[in-house]
């Protein structure tokens, strides 16, 4: 690592106002992307601002049919609740115990990582993230490669999901990584099917053909034929576009099948 | 004696206790009064040679306390890292080597290979000096694909064609005219991935130079210490053997890929005399993952020939192997003394003709890992075997035994140049098959099927030519170094034993199991025996730990080293009780005198000869220590039977293992826990190779699968419990009656697993790894 | 700066660098070898830690953020003539060869085992997958997390 | 690594050809272009701050034009170094055509690249994504440059 400053600030502003004063600061929440990064030294900020002092930031409360969950919350507790079954489904299966009990909501999506897990749930259960500036809507949360709405010095507060009916997320973790190759959130709520992708684009997105399907015929069989465009579709070592199509297909179809 | 810790005995380790609490002593948990970091400058480049090092502002960088390059060692009279076995090709030529300079000097060849060093204060310091380093690099076109890499650049002036040399062995007139008269060929093209070794403990030097005495010691992290020491001082220059001590502390894994000389501890260790400084260096597994030696890499064509009744009548191999960019230190006889000659597998063939063509291409040297040329001998032939049997429409197990060499043909001498002692094949596949529960497999596969997944099974009948190796045999072969291996046995003075051995523990139970045979030999505690092993200035030249020859060398050395304090011992109880030595025994820990009830222990033995008050000085000297060398006269030869079971889901492509069975004959045991240990940690890199492993090059030379982001690394869900069992016939030929067990797990395994999965999806190959989207994209016929 | 750390029961106020990671202090400063550093990735586990009763990677951890924290290593759960269940049930079962990743392998099953009720072979396989062993191929391992699972509800840690 | 594509760009063929000839417009749609120094006829030096996640490392490229047909074509070769990071070499073959009657041009691209050192040791799930959108990014730039000019 080179070498940095380590701040442990007590408020948001706190926050706010060194990584307006640093040369090039760093927000630092569960630390399992920065840190590892730092140690490769493929970053060198002046200045490492920690999160984890600031009070009120972590914990879930439910709020009428919007389950709230702070931005600090670890996923090992998300997992360990209980108000929405498949984002504890999900938040349990993100990387080993040690990224769990480290890790966070907030430093997930910030990070928008193509293969993060929280991305799909965030894209398929109407979420709204909260900022220390504003509200955005999931689905304009996540803009690209590692690119979100959240502006310079933005910190994300917590999270607002949608209890869906039901929903279900299905994985297909690299076998390496532990990643998603493909996660694919499939939510019913009301009268919508959403299903959120991670893992197969630059970001998380919702795939809308599927979803118009599904709203058809909620049946697994419904996604058969429905093209999947992998034009823009990650490949790498472990899993070509193609693949990844064919796997965004294979797993909505086997969250369909969980959830009837 | 049936001793609770006797032979045969799962007694549990010694070790453990200091592992278990976190007390273990491994190298990079060492430090020295002074002590500085080195960092290695790495190559980003796969091919380039080196115009120029400006290494101004990285010796002016706070912190570091030196920089070298290449040019600098070379300057110092440091030589090159040589090869230790000396392959000739066909038409009798030596191989090629090519210079392998410590630190690169004028190129480099592959990636991460080092270029300079820097010494810092700090391992921060010495990183930002070697980030300050101006290097002009003149970047050449890499040769990476092993297939075409003799049709295309040239990477070393004196290697033409990339070729290190031909190989042969076999008799090709009569194979060919085996397979004139064949009714049936099988063919196959076979490409044995490559593998990174991924001990979990990163390799790591200390290595400090003490000027009064003008010598040096090197704690690092090697399987065979002496070994590093004669390489450093015979051939590298950097101290005289007697002023250098090298000591392998606790050492977490190697698998192979620590038994051989690499450039890091060579420019540690001299490094420490030039700065007159301790000089430490770990890898980070990034260094890992580009400069320890790989494993396996062949692109092969195997054919087989079967007469009419599934009879074997001749088998020809043609393999070109990946040597990497330099030759490792006993890379060339992996392809070729470790791989042709197993070619026979358990089986009659009679004419075998194997050519071996060796090649270095721009990727990091390979070298022998975990079985080391015979995985991809017997992937080979199983694959082959498996294969035939399917086209011949026969049951893959019946074709095996049609083929098997029989518990009467041994001595067998097979076409291949080794000589099989003895064995009993279809006593493991009987054993095997029970386990597997083989008859009801139908119906498991009709279960599946109706779950809309596709079971398949797979079989794997491995032989292993292990103990290495018979001096005499393996020089007059091109090894540079005797074979054989050290025993010291230390009896104290109150008749507790300290062993000294020259085989290196880094897992495999060594001061357990050699605790077992002395306390079962002499009858002494097995609490009460202690074993030094891992250190030049304790035990005499040595070979060390590698080909799964601790028990059988240097246990036997051991067994030798005991029977000399018997016979020894005997010789002092005859005196003290006033007896013919010959009518002394040895048994259950007391020296007996026969037809009477005159006895002594072995502690009143051992006393009397270190307290000499009465004693036959003029006869025998004071003392009980004795020390033994046992050079093999021959292999040992594990065999066994490997059988999987997987279930594809075709959907996705992804393989579970259901089932896997190993009976595996090692001959005897000394501790049945140790070997199952063995067993399945091999099993698991086998399988890994099968299903997940994979060092990956991109067509420029660049490692892709260069972290735990993307090498596979079989974790405990990818792995299901084993089933292990075994049969005994004992080696013929060591005291001990013992075969080695470290890597039959990986040697069997992998064919298993791969004739398996074509199995499940009824086809006739698949690329290794069978990663899902490998299975899924064959699946669909692609 | 200043971090104050309670390892293995006993305080520690320790001047360190701001970039520290905690398996430095915790092996550079406070001589604690038993937690190993194997990758540099975050991956094979061998610098596992209780982190305030949490399993976490000391590796991933900077020294900063663990301070005012309970730490606990290998070296805090048990030694040689008192060793924790999990320890003996390692030493028992065979569960480790070379030794350097077991530290970390222990201290991962002993927050898994101490989180979850009725761990079957499946569930501490998946429980298990942050660690990397290289020798046992795990069989032993899963045998020894299980059997201490037992003796763990009996009474011991 | 390659990739190919193609943009309409609103605006005469001789004016587009001048743009990809200067340096400012250059470094103006690449991302993270800090600065381009011409340093000799069709050579530039650049110094580029690549980010990609929490990724952030400094480059000085080197980049020259090459195989220049005035009008119609030039390869553009950039090699960057970037310290601890390591390297990346990529080539842009760019044509232009001139369409709807010449008030129009069609800037086709077809792009090379190879990356070397940490990146591509321990980052190869994340190189042809995060070239993928380094190159959009560039073309759509140059194109918007136009529609806004």
């Amino acid at each position: 690592m080179y070498a940095f400053n380590y701040h442990k600030p007590a408020s948001l502003e706190e926050a706010a106002e060194l990584m307006a004063n640093a040369d090039d600061g760093a927000y630092l929440s569960g630390g399992m992307t920065l840190i590892p990064t730092l140690k490769q030294r493929l970053a060198s900020p002046s200045d490492v601002i920690d999160l984890s002092g600031i009070e009120g930031l972590s914990g879930l409360s439910l709020d009428g049919n919007r389950l709230h969950v702070g931005a600090m919350t670890r996923h090992a507790d998300v997992a360990a609740s209980t108000a929405i079954p498949a984002l504890a489904d999900l938040a349990g299966r993100i990387g080993d115990a040690h990224v769990r009990n480290r890790g966070t909501l907030g430093g997930s999506i910030a990070n928008s990582d193509p293969a993060a897990d929280y991305p799909a749930a965030v894209a398929a259960l109407d979420a709204t993230v909260h900022t220390n500036k504003r509200s955005i809507a999931g689905g304009e949360f996540f803009t690209g490669l590692f690119e979100t709405a959240l502006a310079e010095g933005e910190i994300v507060k917590s999270v607002d999901f949608c209890v869906p009916d039901s929903a279900a997320y299905e994985k297909f973790p690299n076998p390496a990584s532990r990643y998603a190759v493909v996660g694919v959130m499939v939510a019913r709520c009301a009268d919508a099917v959403c299903v959120g992708v991670t893992g197969a684009g630059a970001c998380a997105f919702r795939a809308t053909a599927l979803e118009e399907a599904l709203s058809a015929d909620f049946t697994p069989g419904a996604t058969d034929g429905v093209a999947i465009d992998d034009g823009d579709f990650n490949a790498d070592l472990h899993a070509s576009a193609e693949y990844r199509a064919h796997l965004v297909a294979v797993l909505t179809k086997r969250a369909v099948a969980r959830l009837i | 004696m049936a001793s609770q810790n006797g032979i045969g005995a799962a007694v549990k380790r010694k070790e453990d206790a200091r592992f278990i609490t976190g007390m273990g002593r491994y190298t990079d948990d060492l430090g020295a009064h002074g002590q500085t970091y080195a960092m290695f400058a790495r190559s980003p480049h796969a091919r380039a040679k080196i115009v120029n090092i400006d290494t101004a502002a990285a010796a002016a960088t706070d912190g570091v306390v030196a920089v070298f390059t290449g040019a600098d060692l070379k300057a110092d009279g440091i030589g090159d890292l040589p090869c230790g076995w000396l392959v000739k090709s066909k038409d009798g030529s030596d191989m090629i080597q090519p210079p392998h300079p410590p630190i690169a000097v004028d190129a480099v060849n592959y990636v991460g290979e080092p270029f300079a060093l820097v010494i810092g204060e700090t391992l921060a310091a010495a990183k930002n000096g070697a980030e300050a380093l101006s290097v002009d690099f003149e970047e050449l076109p890499a040769v990476v694909d092993l297939a075409s890499a003799a049709r295309t650049a040239q990477i070393h002036e004196t290697v033409p064609n990339n070729q290190c040399y031909d190989w042969e062995l076999g008799d090709k007139a009569a194979t060919d005219a085996a397979f004139e008269k064949a009714h049936h060929v099988t063919r196959m093209d076979i490409v044995n991935n490559r593998l990174i070794p991924n001990a979990i403990e990163p390799r790591a030097a200390l290595g400090e130079y003490d000027a009064a005495a003008g010598s040096h010691t090197l704690h690092t992290t090697s399987q065979n210490p002496h070994l590093e020491r004669l390489v450093l001082a015979a051939f590298v220059n950097v101290a005289p053997e007697a002023k250098l001590r090298v000591i392998s502390p606790d050492v977490g894994g190697g698998f192979g890929s620590k038994i051989f000389v690499y450039a890091e501890e060579t420019a540690v260790i001299w490094a420490a005399g030039k700065t007159r400084r301790p000089v430490k260096w770990t890898a980070e597994r990034s260094e890992s993952f580009l400069a320890d030696a790989h494993g396996r890499d062949h692109v092969t064509h195997a054919e087989l020939a079967l007469a009419e009744d599934g009879e074997f009548l001749g088998l020809r191999v043609q393999t070109i192997a990946n040597m990497g960019a330099y030759l490792s230190t006993f890379a060339s006889s992996v392809p070729t003394y470790l791989y042709g000659t197993l070619m026979a597998g358990q089986y009659k063939t009679p004419a075998i003709y194997v050519e071996v063509q060796s090649l270095f291409t721009n990727t990091a040297p390979v070298d022998a890992y975990r079985g080391a040329g015979r995985p991809e001998a017997t992937f080979v032939v199983e694959r082959l075997v498996e294969t035939a049997a399917r086209e011949i429409g026969m049951d893959a197990t019946d074709l095996r035994r049609r083929n098997f060499i029989q518990p009467t043909d041994f001595p067998y001498e097979t076409p291949v140049a080794l000589t099989y002692d003895t064995g009993d094949y279809e006593a493991s596949l009987d054993k095997a098959l029970a386990h597997v529960h083989y008859a009801a497999f139908a119906q498991r596969r009709d279960a599946s099927e109706a779950a809309g997944k596709k079971r398949g099974i797979g079989f794997s009948c491995y032989i292993e030519a292990c103990g290495l190796a018979p001096s005499q045999v393996a020089i007059s072969l091109g090894a540079g170094v005797g074979l054989f291996e050290v025993g010291e046995v230390r009896v104290d003075v109150t008749g507790s034993v300290t062993v000294v051995t020259g085989s290196h523990s880094h897992g495999q139970s060594h001061e357990t199991t050699f605790a077992q045979i002395i306390s079962e030999k002499l009858g002494v505690p097995f609490e009460n025996v202690t074993v030094l092993h891992g250190d030049t200035g304790r035990s005499d030249y040595a070979l060390g730990t590698y080909g799964s020859r601790s028990l059988a060398v240097g246990g036997s050395a051991i067994v030798k080293a005991t029977d000399k304090i018997i016979a020894k011992g005997k010789k002092i109880a005859a005196y003290m009780l006033d007896a013919n030595a010959d009518d002394v025994e040895f048994e259950d820990g007391s020296f007996n005198v026969t037809d009477s009830n005159q006895s002594l222990t072995f502690a009143e033995v051992a006393f009397a000869a270190y307290v000499p008050a009465k004693y036959p000085l003029d006869e025998l000297e004071p003392g009980l220590s004795e020390k033994a060398f046992y050079d093999p006269p021959n292999f040992t030869y594990p065999a066994g039977a490997h059988v999987c079971e997987v279930e594809v889901d075709p959907e996705t492509g992804v393989v579970e293992v259901v089932q896997f069975v190993a009976v595996d004959d090692f001959g005897n045991i000394v501790n049945p826990m140790v070997v199952e240990g063995q067993v399945h940690g091999g099993l698991a890199q086998g399988i890994g190779q099968a299903l997940l492993e994979h060092g990956v090059y991109d067509d420029t030379g660049q490692l892709l699968s260069g972290s735990y982001m993307d090498y596979t690394m079989p974790r405990a869900d990818d792995l299901p419990s084993f089933t292990v069992d075994t049969t005994t016939t004992p080696c013929t030929h060591n005291p001990l009656g013992v075969k080695g067990c470290g890597e039959a797990g990986a040697i069997g395994s992998t064919a298993a697993v791969i004739n398996a999965v074509t199995d499940a999806l009824g086809v006739a190959s698949i690329a290794m790894p069978a990663t899902p989207e490998t299975v899924w994209r064959t699946a669909r016929g692609e | 700066m200043n971090v104050t750390l309670t390892v293995n029961g006993t305080e520690h106020t320790l001047d360190v660098p701001d970039n520290t990671l905690l398996v430095d202090v915790l092996r550079g400063q406070l001589g604690l070898t038993g937690t190993h550093v194997g990758c540099d990735t975050s991956q094979c586990g061998a610098c596992v830690v209780h982190l305030n009763g949490d399993a976490v990677k000391s590796c991933t951890v900077l020294a900063g953020q663990a301070d005012g924290a309970a730490v606990t290593t290998i070296e805090g759960i048990g030694s040689p003539d008192d060793l924790h269940p999990m320890q003996a049930a390692f030493r028992d079962n065979h569960a480790l060869q070379c030794g350097f990743c077991t530290p970390g392998m222990i201290m991962s099953a002993i927050d898994l085992v101490q989180k979850s009720e009725g761990l079957d072979e499946q569930a501490v396989r998946e429980g298990l997958e942050g660690n990397l062993c290289r020798c046992t191929g795990y069989h032993n391992i899963v045998k020894a997390v299980l059997a201490a699972q037992q003796n763990m509800a009996q009474g011991g840690n | 690594m390659e990739q190919a594509g193609e943009y309409r760009i609103p605006a005469v063929r001789k004016e587009v050809w001048r743009a990809l000839n200067d340096p400012a417009v250059l470094a103006r749609c690449l991302d993270g272009c800090r600065s381009m120094t011409p340093v000799g006829p069709d050579e530039f030096e650049a110094d580029i701050g690549a980010k990609v996640g929490p990724v952030k490392a400094t480059f000085a490229a080197a980049i020259s034009l090459r195989d220049v047909v005035p009008l119609h074509s030039y390869r553009l070769q950039v090699r960057v170094k970037g310290g601890a990071a390591g390297f990346a070499n990529g080539t842009a073959a760019v044509q232009l055509k001139e369409v709807d009657g010449g008030t129009a041009t069609m800037l086709n691209y077809r792009i090379e690249g190879a990356i070397g050192g940490k990146l591509a040791q321990i980052g190869s799930r994340l190189v042809e994504g995060a070239a993928r959108k380094m190159t959009a990014r560039f073309f759509e730039r140059f194109a918007a440059d136009f529609a806004s000019a």
